[in-house]
Protein backbone atom coordinates (compact mmCIF):
# COMPACT_ATOMS: atom_id res chain seq x y z
CA UNK A 1 0.00 0.00 0.00
CA UNK A 2 1.52 3.27 -1.09
CA UNK A 3 0.81 6.44 0.88
CA UNK A 4 1.74 8.78 -1.94
CA UNK A 5 -1.32 10.56 -3.34
CA UNK A 6 0.41 11.19 -6.67
CA UNK A 7 1.17 7.53 -7.25
CA UNK A 8 -2.27 6.33 -6.18
CA UNK A 9 -4.03 8.84 -8.43
CA UNK A 10 -1.92 8.10 -11.49
CA UNK A 11 -1.91 4.36 -10.85
CA UNK A 12 -5.68 4.31 -10.44
CA UNK A 13 -5.96 6.27 -13.66
CA UNK A 14 -3.69 3.89 -15.55
CA UNK A 15 -5.05 0.59 -14.22
CA UNK A 16 -8.10 0.29 -16.53
CA UNK A 17 -6.07 1.46 -19.50
CA UNK A 18 -3.42 -1.21 -18.94
CA UNK A 19 -6.20 -3.83 -18.78
CA UNK A 20 -7.77 -2.54 -21.99
CA UNK A 21 -4.36 -2.47 -23.65
CA UNK A 22 -3.80 -6.06 -22.57
CA UNK A 23 -7.09 -7.07 -24.16
CA UNK A 24 -6.15 -5.16 -27.31
CA UNK A 25 -2.85 -7.01 -27.54
CA UNK A 26 -4.68 -10.29 -26.96
CA UNK A 27 -7.27 -9.76 -29.68
CA UNK A 28 -4.94 -7.99 -32.09
CA UNK A 29 -2.38 -10.78 -32.10
CA UNK A 30 -3.38 -12.10 -35.50
CA UNK A 31 -3.07 -8.75 -37.27
CA UNK A 32 -0.14 -7.07 -35.56
CA UNK A 33 2.51 -8.01 -33.04
CA UNK A 34 1.03 -9.47 -29.90
CA UNK A 35 -0.77 -12.53 -28.66
CA UNK A 36 -1.55 -14.52 -25.57
CA UNK A 37 1.89 -14.50 -23.99
CA UNK A 38 2.37 -10.73 -24.13
CA UNK A 39 -1.22 -9.95 -23.16
CA UNK A 40 -1.03 -12.26 -20.17
CA UNK A 41 2.02 -10.46 -18.84
CA UNK A 42 0.35 -7.07 -19.34
CA UNK A 43 -2.83 -8.10 -17.49
CA UNK A 44 -0.77 -9.58 -14.66
CA UNK A 45 1.28 -6.35 -14.49
CA UNK A 46 -1.93 -4.33 -14.15
CA UNK A 47 -3.04 -6.35 -11.12
CA UNK A 48 0.46 -6.27 -9.58
CA UNK A 49 0.41 -2.47 -9.92
CA UNK A 50 -3.02 -2.41 -8.30
CA UNK A 51 -1.91 -4.48 -5.33
CA UNK A 52 1.25 -2.37 -4.90
CA UNK A 53 -0.77 0.83 -4.83
CA UNK A 54 -3.97 -0.08 -3.02
CA UNK A 55 -2.95 -3.04 -0.89
CA UNK A 56 -3.48 -6.77 -1.12
CA UNK A 57 -6.93 -6.75 0.44
CA UNK A 58 -8.50 -4.51 -2.18
CA UNK A 59 -6.94 -6.49 -5.03
CA UNK A 60 -8.18 -9.69 -3.42
CA UNK A 61 -11.69 -8.29 -3.42
CA UNK A 62 -11.31 -7.33 -7.08
CA UNK A 63 -9.78 -10.64 -8.13
CA UNK A 64 -10.10 -13.41 -5.53
CA UNK A 65 -7.29 -15.94 -5.20
CA UNK A 66 -9.58 -18.88 -6.01
CA UNK A 67 -10.44 -17.23 -9.32
CA UNK A 68 -6.77 -16.86 -10.18
CA UNK A 69 -6.09 -20.49 -9.26
CA UNK A 70 -9.08 -21.57 -11.31
CA UNK A 71 -8.16 -19.61 -14.41
CA UNK A 72 -4.61 -20.97 -14.22
CA UNK A 73 -5.88 -24.43 -15.05
CA UNK A 74 -8.82 -23.18 -17.11
CA UNK A 75 -6.45 -21.72 -19.70
CA UNK A 76 -4.66 -25.03 -20.27
CA UNK A 77 -8.02 -26.84 -20.33
CA UNK A 78 -9.35 -24.40 -22.94
CA UNK A 79 -6.34 -25.10 -25.14
CA UNK A 80 -6.65 -28.86 -24.78
CA UNK A 81 -10.43 -28.61 -25.17
CA UNK A 82 -10.07 -27.00 -28.59
CA UNK A 83 -7.83 -29.91 -29.50
CA UNK A 84 -10.30 -32.48 -28.22
CA UNK A 85 -13.13 -30.92 -30.25
CA UNK A 86 -11.11 -31.89 -33.31
CA UNK A 87 -10.82 -35.47 -32.03
CA UNK A 88 -14.52 -35.74 -31.19
CA UNK A 89 -15.59 -34.49 -34.61
CA UNK A 90 -13.53 -37.22 -36.24
CA UNK A 91 -10.42 -35.34 -37.29
CA UNK A 92 -6.94 -34.77 -35.87
CA UNK A 93 -6.11 -33.32 -32.48
CA UNK A 94 -5.98 -29.51 -32.76
CA UNK A 95 -7.53 -29.50 -36.25
CA UNK A 96 -9.23 -26.10 -36.35
CA UNK A 97 -11.12 -26.70 -39.59
CA UNK A 98 -13.81 -28.75 -37.79
CA UNK A 99 -14.89 -25.66 -35.82
CA UNK A 100 -16.56 -24.18 -38.91
CA UNK A 101 -16.63 -26.76 -41.73
CA UNK A 102 -18.27 -24.41 -44.22
CA UNK A 103 -15.58 -21.77 -44.00
CA UNK A 104 -11.99 -22.92 -43.33
CA UNK A 105 -10.54 -19.40 -43.00
CA UNK A 106 -13.06 -18.49 -40.30
CA UNK A 107 -12.46 -21.79 -38.53
CA UNK A 108 -8.72 -21.12 -38.51
CA UNK A 109 -9.22 -17.64 -37.07
CA UNK A 110 -11.68 -18.92 -34.47
CA UNK A 111 -9.38 -21.73 -33.38
CA UNK A 112 -6.41 -19.38 -33.07
CA UNK A 113 -8.44 -16.89 -31.04
CA UNK A 114 -9.60 -19.59 -28.61
CA UNK A 115 -6.12 -21.05 -28.26
CA UNK A 116 -4.56 -17.63 -27.68
CA UNK A 117 -7.23 -16.88 -25.10
CA UNK A 118 -6.23 -20.05 -23.26
CA UNK A 119 -2.56 -19.08 -23.38
CA UNK A 120 -3.32 -15.56 -22.16
CA UNK A 121 -5.47 -16.79 -19.28
CA UNK A 122 -2.79 -19.21 -18.09
CA UNK A 123 0.12 -16.80 -18.42
CA UNK A 124 -1.68 -13.94 -16.66
CA UNK A 125 -2.82 -16.02 -13.71
CA UNK A 126 0.47 -17.92 -13.37
CA UNK A 127 2.57 -14.73 -13.29
CA UNK A 128 0.16 -13.13 -10.83
CA UNK A 129 0.32 -16.25 -8.63
CA UNK A 130 4.11 -16.37 -8.80
CA UNK A 131 4.54 -12.77 -7.72
CA UNK A 132 1.98 -13.19 -4.94
CA UNK A 133 3.60 -16.38 -3.65
CA UNK A 134 7.16 -15.06 -3.83
CA UNK A 135 5.91 -11.98 -1.99
CA UNK A 136 4.86 -14.31 0.82
CA UNK A 137 1.11 -14.08 0.62
CA UNK A 138 -0.69 -17.14 1.98
CA UNK A 139 -2.70 -19.40 -0.31
CA UNK B 1 28.55 -1.29 -42.93
CA UNK B 2 26.37 0.53 -45.38
CA UNK B 3 23.36 -1.16 -43.85
CA UNK B 4 22.12 0.80 -40.80
CA UNK B 5 20.69 -2.42 -39.34
CA UNK B 6 24.19 -3.84 -38.97
CA UNK B 7 25.64 -0.69 -37.42
CA UNK B 8 22.81 -0.28 -34.88
CA UNK B 9 23.02 -4.02 -34.21
CA UNK B 10 26.69 -3.78 -33.24
CA UNK B 11 26.14 -0.67 -31.12
CA UNK B 12 23.20 -2.19 -29.23
CA UNK B 13 25.01 -5.47 -28.62
CA UNK B 14 28.08 -3.65 -27.29
CA UNK B 15 25.86 -1.67 -24.91
CA UNK B 16 24.06 -4.85 -23.87
CA UNK B 17 27.31 -6.70 -23.21
CA UNK B 18 28.47 -3.74 -21.14
CA UNK B 19 25.27 -3.82 -19.07
CA UNK B 20 25.59 -7.59 -18.61
CA UNK B 21 29.23 -7.26 -17.52
CA UNK B 22 28.28 -4.61 -14.96
CA UNK B 23 25.38 -6.74 -13.72
CA UNK B 24 27.60 -9.77 -13.26
CA UNK B 25 30.46 -7.76 -11.72
CA UNK B 26 28.61 -5.90 -8.98
CA UNK B 27 28.15 -7.41 -5.52
CA UNK B 28 24.93 -5.48 -4.93
CA UNK B 29 22.11 -7.79 -5.95
CA UNK B 30 19.61 -4.91 -6.21
CA UNK B 31 21.90 -3.14 -8.65
CA UNK B 32 22.47 -6.39 -10.54
CA UNK B 33 18.71 -6.88 -10.98
CA UNK B 34 18.31 -3.30 -12.21
CA UNK B 35 21.20 -3.74 -14.67
CA UNK B 36 19.61 -6.94 -15.93
CA UNK B 37 16.43 -4.92 -16.55
CA UNK B 38 18.46 -2.42 -18.59
CA UNK B 39 20.08 -5.32 -20.45
CA UNK B 40 16.66 -6.76 -21.27
CA UNK B 41 15.42 -3.41 -22.58
CA UNK B 42 18.49 -3.09 -24.80
CA UNK B 43 17.87 -6.60 -26.08
CA UNK B 44 14.24 -5.68 -26.79
CA UNK B 45 15.45 -2.81 -28.99
CA UNK B 46 17.89 -5.21 -30.62
CA UNK B 47 15.09 -7.67 -31.45
CA UNK B 48 13.08 -4.83 -32.97
CA UNK B 49 16.16 -3.89 -34.98
CA UNK B 50 16.39 -7.45 -36.28
CA UNK B 51 12.65 -7.30 -37.23
CA UNK B 52 11.53 -9.75 -34.55
CA UNK B 53 8.64 -7.58 -33.37
CA UNK B 54 6.80 -10.20 -31.33
CA UNK B 55 9.99 -11.22 -29.55
CA UNK B 56 10.78 -7.58 -28.85
CA UNK B 57 7.34 -7.14 -27.36
CA UNK B 58 7.70 -10.22 -25.18
CA UNK B 59 11.20 -9.30 -24.05
CA UNK B 60 10.10 -5.80 -23.05
CA UNK B 61 7.08 -7.13 -21.13
CA UNK B 62 8.66 -10.23 -19.58
CA UNK B 63 12.40 -9.57 -19.40
CA UNK B 64 12.33 -5.93 -18.40
CA UNK B 65 8.97 -5.94 -16.61
CA UNK B 66 7.78 -9.14 -15.04
CA UNK B 67 11.11 -10.79 -14.24
CA UNK B 68 12.43 -7.59 -12.68
CA UNK B 69 9.34 -7.41 -10.47
CA UNK B 70 9.74 -11.07 -9.55
CA UNK B 71 13.44 -10.74 -8.72
CA UNK B 72 12.88 -7.59 -6.66
CA UNK B 73 10.09 -9.30 -4.75
CA UNK B 74 12.34 -12.28 -4.09
CA UNK B 75 15.21 -10.02 -2.97
CA UNK B 76 13.02 -8.62 -0.18
CA UNK B 77 13.04 -12.12 1.30
CA UNK B 78 16.61 -13.19 0.56
CA UNK B 79 18.65 -10.05 1.29
CA UNK B 80 20.30 -7.77 -1.25
CA UNK B 81 24.00 -8.09 -0.42
CA UNK B 82 26.24 -10.69 -1.92
CA UNK B 83 29.05 -11.97 0.28
CA UNK B 84 32.43 -10.46 -0.64
CA UNK B 85 34.81 -12.92 -2.21
CA UNK B 86 37.48 -13.28 -4.85
CA UNK B 87 36.46 -11.95 -8.25
CA UNK B 88 38.98 -14.15 -10.01
CA UNK B 89 38.15 -17.85 -10.25
CA UNK B 90 40.80 -19.74 -12.27
CA UNK B 91 38.78 -22.91 -12.85
CA UNK B 92 35.76 -20.98 -14.06
CA UNK B 93 37.91 -18.81 -16.30
CA UNK B 94 39.57 -21.86 -17.85
CA UNK B 95 36.22 -23.58 -18.43
CA UNK B 96 34.73 -20.46 -19.96
CA UNK B 97 37.69 -19.81 -22.23
CA UNK B 98 37.80 -23.38 -23.54
CA UNK B 99 34.03 -23.58 -24.06
CA UNK B 100 33.96 -20.16 -25.67
CA UNK B 101 36.79 -21.05 -28.05
CA UNK B 102 34.99 -24.25 -29.07
CA UNK B 103 31.74 -22.39 -29.62
CA UNK B 104 33.37 -19.64 -31.69
CA UNK B 105 35.09 -22.32 -33.77
CA UNK B 106 31.67 -23.94 -34.22
CA UNK B 107 29.99 -20.71 -35.30
CA UNK B 108 32.46 -20.30 -38.15
CA UNK B 109 30.32 -22.79 -40.10
CA UNK B 110 27.12 -20.79 -39.65
CA UNK B 111 25.74 -18.98 -42.71
CA UNK B 112 26.64 -15.31 -42.78
CA UNK B 113 24.38 -12.71 -41.18
CA UNK B 114 21.29 -12.26 -43.35
CA UNK B 115 22.26 -14.82 -46.00
CA UNK B 116 19.25 -15.29 -48.35
CA UNK B 117 20.54 -18.78 -49.21
CA UNK B 118 20.82 -20.00 -45.62
CA UNK B 119 19.09 -23.38 -45.12
CA UNK B 120 16.71 -21.96 -42.51
CA UNK B 121 15.59 -19.26 -44.94
CA UNK B 122 15.30 -21.51 -47.97
CA UNK B 123 13.56 -24.59 -46.62
CA UNK B 124 10.79 -24.02 -44.08
CA UNK B 125 10.28 -20.27 -43.95
CA UNK B 126 8.62 -19.81 -47.37
CA UNK B 127 5.90 -22.33 -46.55
CA UNK B 128 5.21 -20.68 -43.21
CA UNK B 129 5.07 -17.22 -44.77
CA UNK B 130 2.80 -18.11 -47.66
CA UNK B 131 0.88 -20.42 -45.29
CA UNK B 132 0.39 -23.10 -47.91
CA UNK B 133 1.10 -26.12 -45.68
CA UNK B 134 -1.90 -28.44 -45.59
CA UNK B 135 -4.13 -26.06 -47.55
CA UNK B 136 -3.96 -27.71 -50.95
CA UNK B 137 -7.68 -27.73 -51.62
CA UNK B 138 -8.67 -24.64 -49.72
CA UNK B 139 -8.29 -22.05 -52.44
CA UNK B 140 -11.96 -21.00 -52.51
CA UNK B 141 -13.89 -19.16 -49.79
CA UNK B 142 -11.65 -16.15 -49.24
CA UNK B 143 -14.28 -13.76 -47.90
CA UNK B 144 -11.99 -12.95 -45.00
CA UNK B 145 -10.31 -9.53 -45.14
CA UNK B 146 -6.92 -11.13 -45.51
CA UNK B 147 -7.75 -14.01 -47.82
CA UNK B 148 -7.15 -17.43 -46.32
CA UNK B 149 -4.13 -16.48 -44.22
CA UNK B 150 -3.47 -14.75 -40.93
CA UNK B 151 -1.47 -11.53 -41.43
CA UNK B 152 0.91 -12.06 -38.52
CA UNK B 153 2.95 -15.08 -39.58
CA UNK B 154 4.33 -15.47 -36.06
CA UNK B 155 0.86 -15.99 -34.60
CA UNK B 156 -0.03 -18.36 -37.43
CA UNK B 157 3.02 -20.52 -36.73
CA UNK B 158 2.55 -20.24 -32.97
CA UNK B 159 -1.11 -21.16 -32.78
CA UNK B 160 -1.62 -23.29 -35.84
CA UNK B 161 1.48 -24.92 -37.31
CA UNK B 162 3.25 -25.45 -34.02
CA UNK B 163 0.11 -25.86 -31.93
CA UNK B 164 1.46 -28.87 -30.04
CA UNK B 165 4.61 -26.96 -29.09
CA UNK B 166 2.61 -24.01 -27.75
CA UNK B 167 0.24 -26.34 -25.90
CA UNK B 168 3.08 -27.98 -24.03
CA UNK B 169 4.78 -24.63 -23.38
CA UNK B 170 1.53 -23.52 -21.77
CA UNK B 171 1.51 -26.74 -19.78
CA UNK B 172 5.11 -26.01 -18.66
CA UNK B 173 4.09 -22.55 -17.48
CA UNK B 174 1.12 -24.03 -15.62
CA UNK B 175 3.39 -26.64 -14.02
CA UNK B 176 5.82 -23.93 -12.96
CA UNK B 177 2.97 -22.03 -11.31
CA UNK B 178 1.87 -25.15 -9.44
CA UNK B 179 5.49 -25.80 -8.41
CA UNK B 180 5.81 -22.30 -6.94
CA UNK B 181 2.57 -22.79 -5.01
CA UNK B 182 3.77 -26.13 -3.64
CA UNK B 183 7.31 -25.00 -2.78
CA UNK B 184 6.18 -21.85 -0.98
CA UNK B 185 3.24 -23.38 0.89
CA UNK B 186 3.23 -22.53 4.58
CA UNK B 187 4.50 -25.47 6.63
CA UNK B 188 4.03 -26.42 10.23
CA UNK B 189 6.75 -24.96 12.48
CA UNK B 190 8.37 -28.33 13.14
CA UNK B 191 9.04 -28.95 9.47
CA UNK B 192 11.69 -26.26 9.25
CA UNK B 193 15.00 -26.95 10.91
CA UNK B 194 16.51 -23.51 11.24
CA UNK B 195 13.46 -21.25 11.25
CA UNK B 196 14.42 -19.65 14.56
CA UNK B 197 17.54 -18.06 13.14
CA UNK B 198 16.13 -16.96 9.84
CA UNK B 199 12.78 -15.56 10.97
CA UNK B 200 14.44 -12.70 12.85
CA UNK B 201 16.53 -11.30 10.05
CA UNK B 202 13.99 -11.98 7.33
CA UNK C 1 32.73 -11.51 -44.56
CA UNK C 2 33.41 -8.44 -42.47
CA UNK C 3 33.51 -8.15 -38.72
CA UNK C 4 30.08 -6.53 -38.78
CA UNK C 5 28.58 -9.65 -40.27
CA UNK C 6 30.20 -12.07 -37.85
CA UNK C 7 29.73 -9.82 -34.83
CA UNK C 8 26.52 -11.51 -33.68
CA UNK C 9 28.14 -14.94 -33.54
CA UNK C 10 30.90 -13.59 -31.31
CA UNK C 11 28.45 -11.56 -29.21
CA UNK C 12 26.23 -14.50 -28.35
CA UNK C 13 29.23 -16.59 -27.31
CA UNK C 14 30.47 -13.71 -25.13
CA UNK C 15 27.07 -13.32 -23.46
CA UNK C 16 26.71 -17.05 -22.87
CA UNK C 17 30.21 -17.33 -21.43
CA UNK C 18 29.60 -14.34 -19.16
CA UNK C 19 26.60 -16.18 -17.75
CA UNK C 20 28.52 -19.44 -17.44
CA UNK C 21 31.40 -17.73 -15.61
CA UNK C 22 28.97 -16.20 -13.11
CA UNK C 23 27.26 -19.54 -12.69
CA UNK C 24 30.55 -21.21 -11.72
CA UNK C 25 32.48 -18.46 -9.97
CA UNK C 26 29.86 -16.78 -7.80
CA UNK C 27 28.48 -18.45 -4.69
CA UNK C 28 25.29 -16.41 -4.28
CA UNK C 29 22.28 -18.38 -5.48
CA UNK C 30 20.37 -15.34 -6.80
CA UNK C 31 23.47 -14.31 -8.74
CA UNK C 32 23.71 -17.81 -10.16
CA UNK C 33 20.08 -17.50 -11.30
CA UNK C 34 20.90 -14.20 -13.00
CA UNK C 35 23.84 -15.86 -14.74
CA UNK C 36 21.56 -18.64 -15.95
CA UNK C 37 19.17 -16.03 -17.35
CA UNK C 38 22.07 -14.36 -19.16
CA UNK C 39 23.08 -17.70 -20.65
CA UNK C 40 19.54 -18.14 -21.98
CA UNK C 41 19.49 -14.72 -23.62
CA UNK C 42 22.70 -15.60 -25.44
CA UNK C 43 20.88 -18.54 -27.00
CA UNK C 44 17.96 -16.27 -27.91
CA UNK C 45 20.38 -13.99 -29.74
CA UNK C 46 21.73 -16.91 -31.75
CA UNK C 47 18.28 -18.02 -32.86
CA UNK C 48 17.06 -14.57 -33.85
CA UNK C 49 20.30 -13.93 -35.76
CA UNK C 50 19.76 -17.12 -37.76
CA UNK C 51 16.32 -15.90 -38.81
CA UNK C 52 17.51 -12.59 -40.26
CA UNK C 53 17.45 -12.19 -44.00
CA UNK C 54 18.90 -9.42 -46.18
CA UNK C 55 16.25 -6.80 -46.87
CA UNK C 56 13.68 -8.76 -44.91
CA UNK C 57 10.97 -7.00 -42.92
CA UNK C 58 8.96 -8.14 -39.89
CA UNK C 59 6.85 -11.22 -40.75
CA UNK C 60 3.54 -9.37 -40.71
CA UNK C 61 2.19 -9.96 -44.18
CA UNK C 62 1.22 -6.91 -46.22
CA UNK C 63 -1.41 -6.93 -48.93
CA UNK C 64 -0.23 -6.24 -52.45
CA UNK C 65 3.47 -6.03 -53.16
CA UNK C 66 5.40 -9.24 -52.41
CA UNK C 67 8.06 -8.36 -49.86
CA UNK C 68 10.86 -10.45 -48.38
CA UNK C 69 10.19 -11.40 -44.79
CA UNK C 70 12.45 -12.61 -42.01
CA UNK C 71 11.98 -16.20 -40.90
CA UNK C 72 9.09 -16.38 -38.40
CA UNK C 73 10.06 -19.77 -36.96
CA UNK C 74 12.90 -18.60 -34.63
CA UNK C 75 10.62 -15.82 -33.41
CA UNK C 76 8.01 -18.35 -32.34
CA UNK C 77 10.55 -20.56 -30.59
CA UNK C 78 12.13 -17.67 -28.71
CA UNK C 79 8.83 -16.02 -27.84
CA UNK C 80 7.71 -19.08 -25.93
CA UNK C 81 11.20 -19.63 -24.53
CA UNK C 82 11.25 -16.16 -22.97
CA UNK C 83 8.02 -16.80 -21.06
CA UNK C 84 9.18 -20.27 -20.04
CA UNK C 85 12.48 -18.81 -18.80
CA UNK C 86 10.49 -16.48 -16.56
CA UNK C 87 8.57 -19.47 -15.16
CA UNK C 88 11.71 -21.48 -14.49
CA UNK C 89 13.29 -18.45 -12.87
CA UNK C 90 10.25 -18.17 -10.59
CA UNK C 91 10.64 -21.81 -9.54
CA UNK C 92 14.35 -21.20 -8.88
CA UNK C 93 13.56 -18.14 -6.78
CA UNK C 94 10.94 -20.08 -4.81
CA UNK C 95 13.53 -22.76 -4.08
CA UNK C 96 16.05 -20.08 -3.04
CA UNK C 97 13.52 -18.58 -0.65
CA UNK C 98 12.98 -22.05 0.80
CA UNK C 99 16.75 -22.48 1.19
CA UNK C 100 17.00 -19.12 2.90
CA UNK C 101 14.27 -20.09 5.38
CA UNK C 102 15.96 -23.41 5.98
CA UNK C 103 19.61 -22.33 6.29
CA UNK C 104 19.47 -18.57 6.90
CA UNK C 105 21.88 -17.91 4.02
CA UNK C 106 21.87 -18.10 0.23
CA UNK C 107 25.62 -18.55 -0.31
CA UNK C 108 26.37 -21.97 -1.73
CA UNK C 109 29.63 -22.51 0.17
CA UNK C 110 28.08 -21.57 3.54
CA UNK C 111 25.23 -24.00 2.87
CA UNK C 112 27.79 -26.73 2.14
CA UNK C 113 29.58 -25.92 5.42
CA UNK C 114 26.33 -26.16 7.37
CA UNK C 115 25.48 -29.46 5.70
CA UNK C 116 28.92 -30.88 6.53
CA UNK C 117 28.59 -29.81 10.17
CA UNK C 118 25.17 -31.48 10.32
CA UNK C 119 26.57 -34.70 8.89
CA UNK C 120 29.33 -34.74 11.52
CA UNK C 121 26.79 -34.15 14.29
CA UNK C 122 24.69 -37.01 13.07
CA UNK C 123 27.65 -39.38 12.77
CA UNK D 1 7.61 22.28 -45.46
CA UNK D 2 5.95 19.95 -42.97
CA UNK D 3 8.75 17.47 -43.51
CA UNK D 4 11.36 19.98 -42.39
CA UNK D 5 9.30 20.85 -39.32
CA UNK D 6 9.15 17.13 -38.46
CA UNK D 7 12.91 16.77 -38.90
CA UNK D 8 13.57 19.85 -36.80
CA UNK D 9 11.31 18.52 -34.03
CA UNK D 10 13.09 15.18 -33.99
CA UNK D 11 16.55 16.75 -33.95
CA UNK D 12 15.45 19.03 -31.13
CA UNK D 13 14.08 16.02 -29.26
CA UNK D 14 17.35 14.19 -29.79
CA UNK D 15 19.22 17.18 -28.40
CA UNK D 16 17.07 17.20 -25.26
CA UNK D 17 17.47 13.46 -24.77
CA UNK D 18 21.24 13.85 -25.20
CA UNK D 19 21.45 16.71 -22.74
CA UNK D 20 19.38 14.68 -20.29
CA UNK D 21 21.84 11.79 -20.54
CA UNK D 22 24.74 14.22 -20.18
CA UNK D 23 23.09 15.63 -17.09
CA UNK D 24 22.80 12.18 -15.52
CA UNK D 25 26.52 11.69 -16.06
CA UNK D 26 27.70 15.12 -14.96
CA UNK D 27 25.49 16.18 -12.07
CA UNK D 28 26.83 15.56 -8.57
CA UNK D 29 24.20 13.63 -6.61
CA UNK D 30 21.13 11.44 -6.83
CA UNK D 31 18.42 14.12 -6.55
CA UNK D 32 20.00 16.45 -9.06
CA UNK D 33 20.45 13.53 -11.45
CA UNK D 34 16.71 12.84 -11.28
CA UNK D 35 16.08 16.31 -12.62
CA UNK D 36 17.47 15.80 -16.16
CA UNK D 37 16.14 12.26 -16.33
CA UNK D 38 12.65 13.46 -15.39
CA UNK D 39 12.19 16.74 -17.22
CA UNK D 40 14.58 16.80 -20.12
CA UNK D 41 13.86 13.24 -21.19
CA UNK D 42 10.11 13.79 -21.08
CA UNK D 43 10.44 16.82 -23.34
CA UNK D 44 12.79 14.95 -25.66
CA UNK D 45 10.44 11.99 -25.96
CA UNK D 46 7.43 14.23 -26.60
CA UNK D 47 9.28 16.17 -29.29
CA UNK D 48 10.49 13.00 -31.02
CA UNK D 49 7.00 11.47 -30.97
CA UNK D 50 5.52 14.73 -32.25
CA UNK D 51 8.02 14.79 -35.09
CA UNK D 52 7.26 11.17 -35.91
CA UNK D 53 3.51 11.78 -36.05
CA UNK D 54 4.07 14.79 -38.34
CA UNK D 55 6.18 12.55 -40.55
CA UNK D 56 3.44 9.90 -40.64
CA UNK D 57 0.88 12.53 -41.60
CA UNK D 58 3.19 13.83 -44.32
CA UNK D 59 4.33 10.48 -45.71
CA UNK D 60 1.28 8.24 -45.78
CA UNK D 61 -1.27 11.06 -46.14
CA UNK D 62 -3.40 10.66 -43.06
CA UNK D 63 -2.79 7.24 -41.54
CA UNK D 64 -5.02 8.01 -38.58
CA UNK D 65 -4.32 4.82 -36.65
CA UNK D 66 -0.56 5.36 -36.44
CA UNK D 67 -0.97 9.01 -35.43
CA UNK D 68 -3.48 7.94 -32.79
CA UNK D 69 -1.06 5.38 -31.40
CA UNK D 70 1.75 7.95 -31.27
CA UNK D 71 -0.50 10.45 -29.49
CA UNK D 72 -1.50 7.74 -27.00
CA UNK D 73 2.16 6.92 -26.32
CA UNK D 74 2.90 10.63 -25.82
CA UNK D 75 0.05 10.94 -23.32
CA UNK D 76 1.22 7.84 -21.45
CA UNK D 77 4.80 9.11 -21.23
CA UNK D 78 3.59 12.56 -20.24
CA UNK D 79 1.77 11.04 -17.28
CA UNK D 80 4.08 8.22 -16.22
CA UNK D 81 7.58 9.73 -16.44
CA UNK D 82 6.94 12.43 -13.81
CA UNK D 83 5.13 9.90 -11.66
CA UNK D 84 8.03 7.44 -11.77
CA UNK D 85 10.51 10.23 -11.01
CA UNK D 86 8.34 11.17 -8.06
CA UNK D 87 8.27 7.57 -6.87
CA UNK D 88 12.06 7.18 -7.12
CA UNK D 89 12.85 10.42 -5.31
CA UNK D 90 10.25 9.66 -2.65
CA UNK D 91 11.71 6.25 -1.93
CA UNK D 92 15.22 7.74 -1.82
CA UNK D 93 14.08 10.31 0.71
CA UNK D 94 12.27 7.72 2.80
CA UNK D 95 15.34 5.50 2.87
CA UNK D 96 17.35 8.42 4.23
CA UNK D 97 19.50 9.64 1.34
CA UNK D 98 20.64 13.18 2.12
CA UNK D 99 20.76 15.73 -0.72
CA UNK D 100 24.10 17.21 -1.69
CA UNK D 101 24.46 20.70 -0.32
CA UNK D 102 27.75 21.67 -1.94
CA UNK D 103 29.33 22.93 1.24
CA UNK D 104 32.56 20.91 1.15
CA UNK D 105 35.17 20.25 -1.49
CA UNK D 106 34.28 18.09 -4.45
CA UNK D 107 36.27 14.99 -3.49
CA UNK D 108 34.77 14.85 -0.02
CA UNK D 109 31.28 15.10 -1.44
CA UNK D 110 31.79 12.31 -3.92
CA UNK D 111 33.13 9.98 -1.23
CA UNK D 112 30.14 10.92 0.94
CA UNK D 113 27.80 10.10 -1.93
CA UNK D 114 29.44 6.74 -2.49
CA UNK D 115 28.84 5.82 1.12
CA UNK D 116 25.22 6.86 0.87
CA UNK D 117 24.45 4.84 -2.20
CA UNK D 118 26.18 1.79 -0.84
CA UNK D 119 23.89 1.61 2.16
Amino acid sequence: MSESVVLRTIGGMLFPYILVYGLYVQMHGEIGPGGGFQAGVLVAAAFILHSLLFGKELTDRLLPTWLVDLSMSLGVLLYIGVGIVGLVKGSYFLDYSVLDPTHPAHAEALGMTLVEAGVGLTVASVILTMVRKVNGEPA
Amino acid sequence: MSDPVLLINVLLLLLAIGAALAAMWTRDLLGAVMLMGIYSLLLAIEWANLFAMDVSYTEAAVGAGASTILLLTALTRTGTREKAGPNFHPTALLTVLVTGAVLIYGTSDLPRFGDPLAPATVHVAPEYITQTVGKVGATEATENDFGDHVPNAVTAVLASYRGYDTMFETAVIFTAGVCVIIILRPLAGSARRRTAGSKEDA
Amino acid sequence: MSLFETFNSIAFVVIMMLGLYTLIARQNLVKKTLGLGLFQTGIFLMYITLGVRDGGVAPILQEGAPLTYTNPLPHVLILTAIVVSLSTMAVALALIIGVREEYGTIEADEIATIDRADAEEGA
Amino acid sequence: MLEYVADALMILGGFFAFSGSLGILRLPDFYSRLHPSGTSDTLGQLLILGGLSLKVIFDSSGDGLSVGKLVAISLLLFVTTPASTHAISRVAQLSGLKPWTGADSKEADFSQKEEDTNE
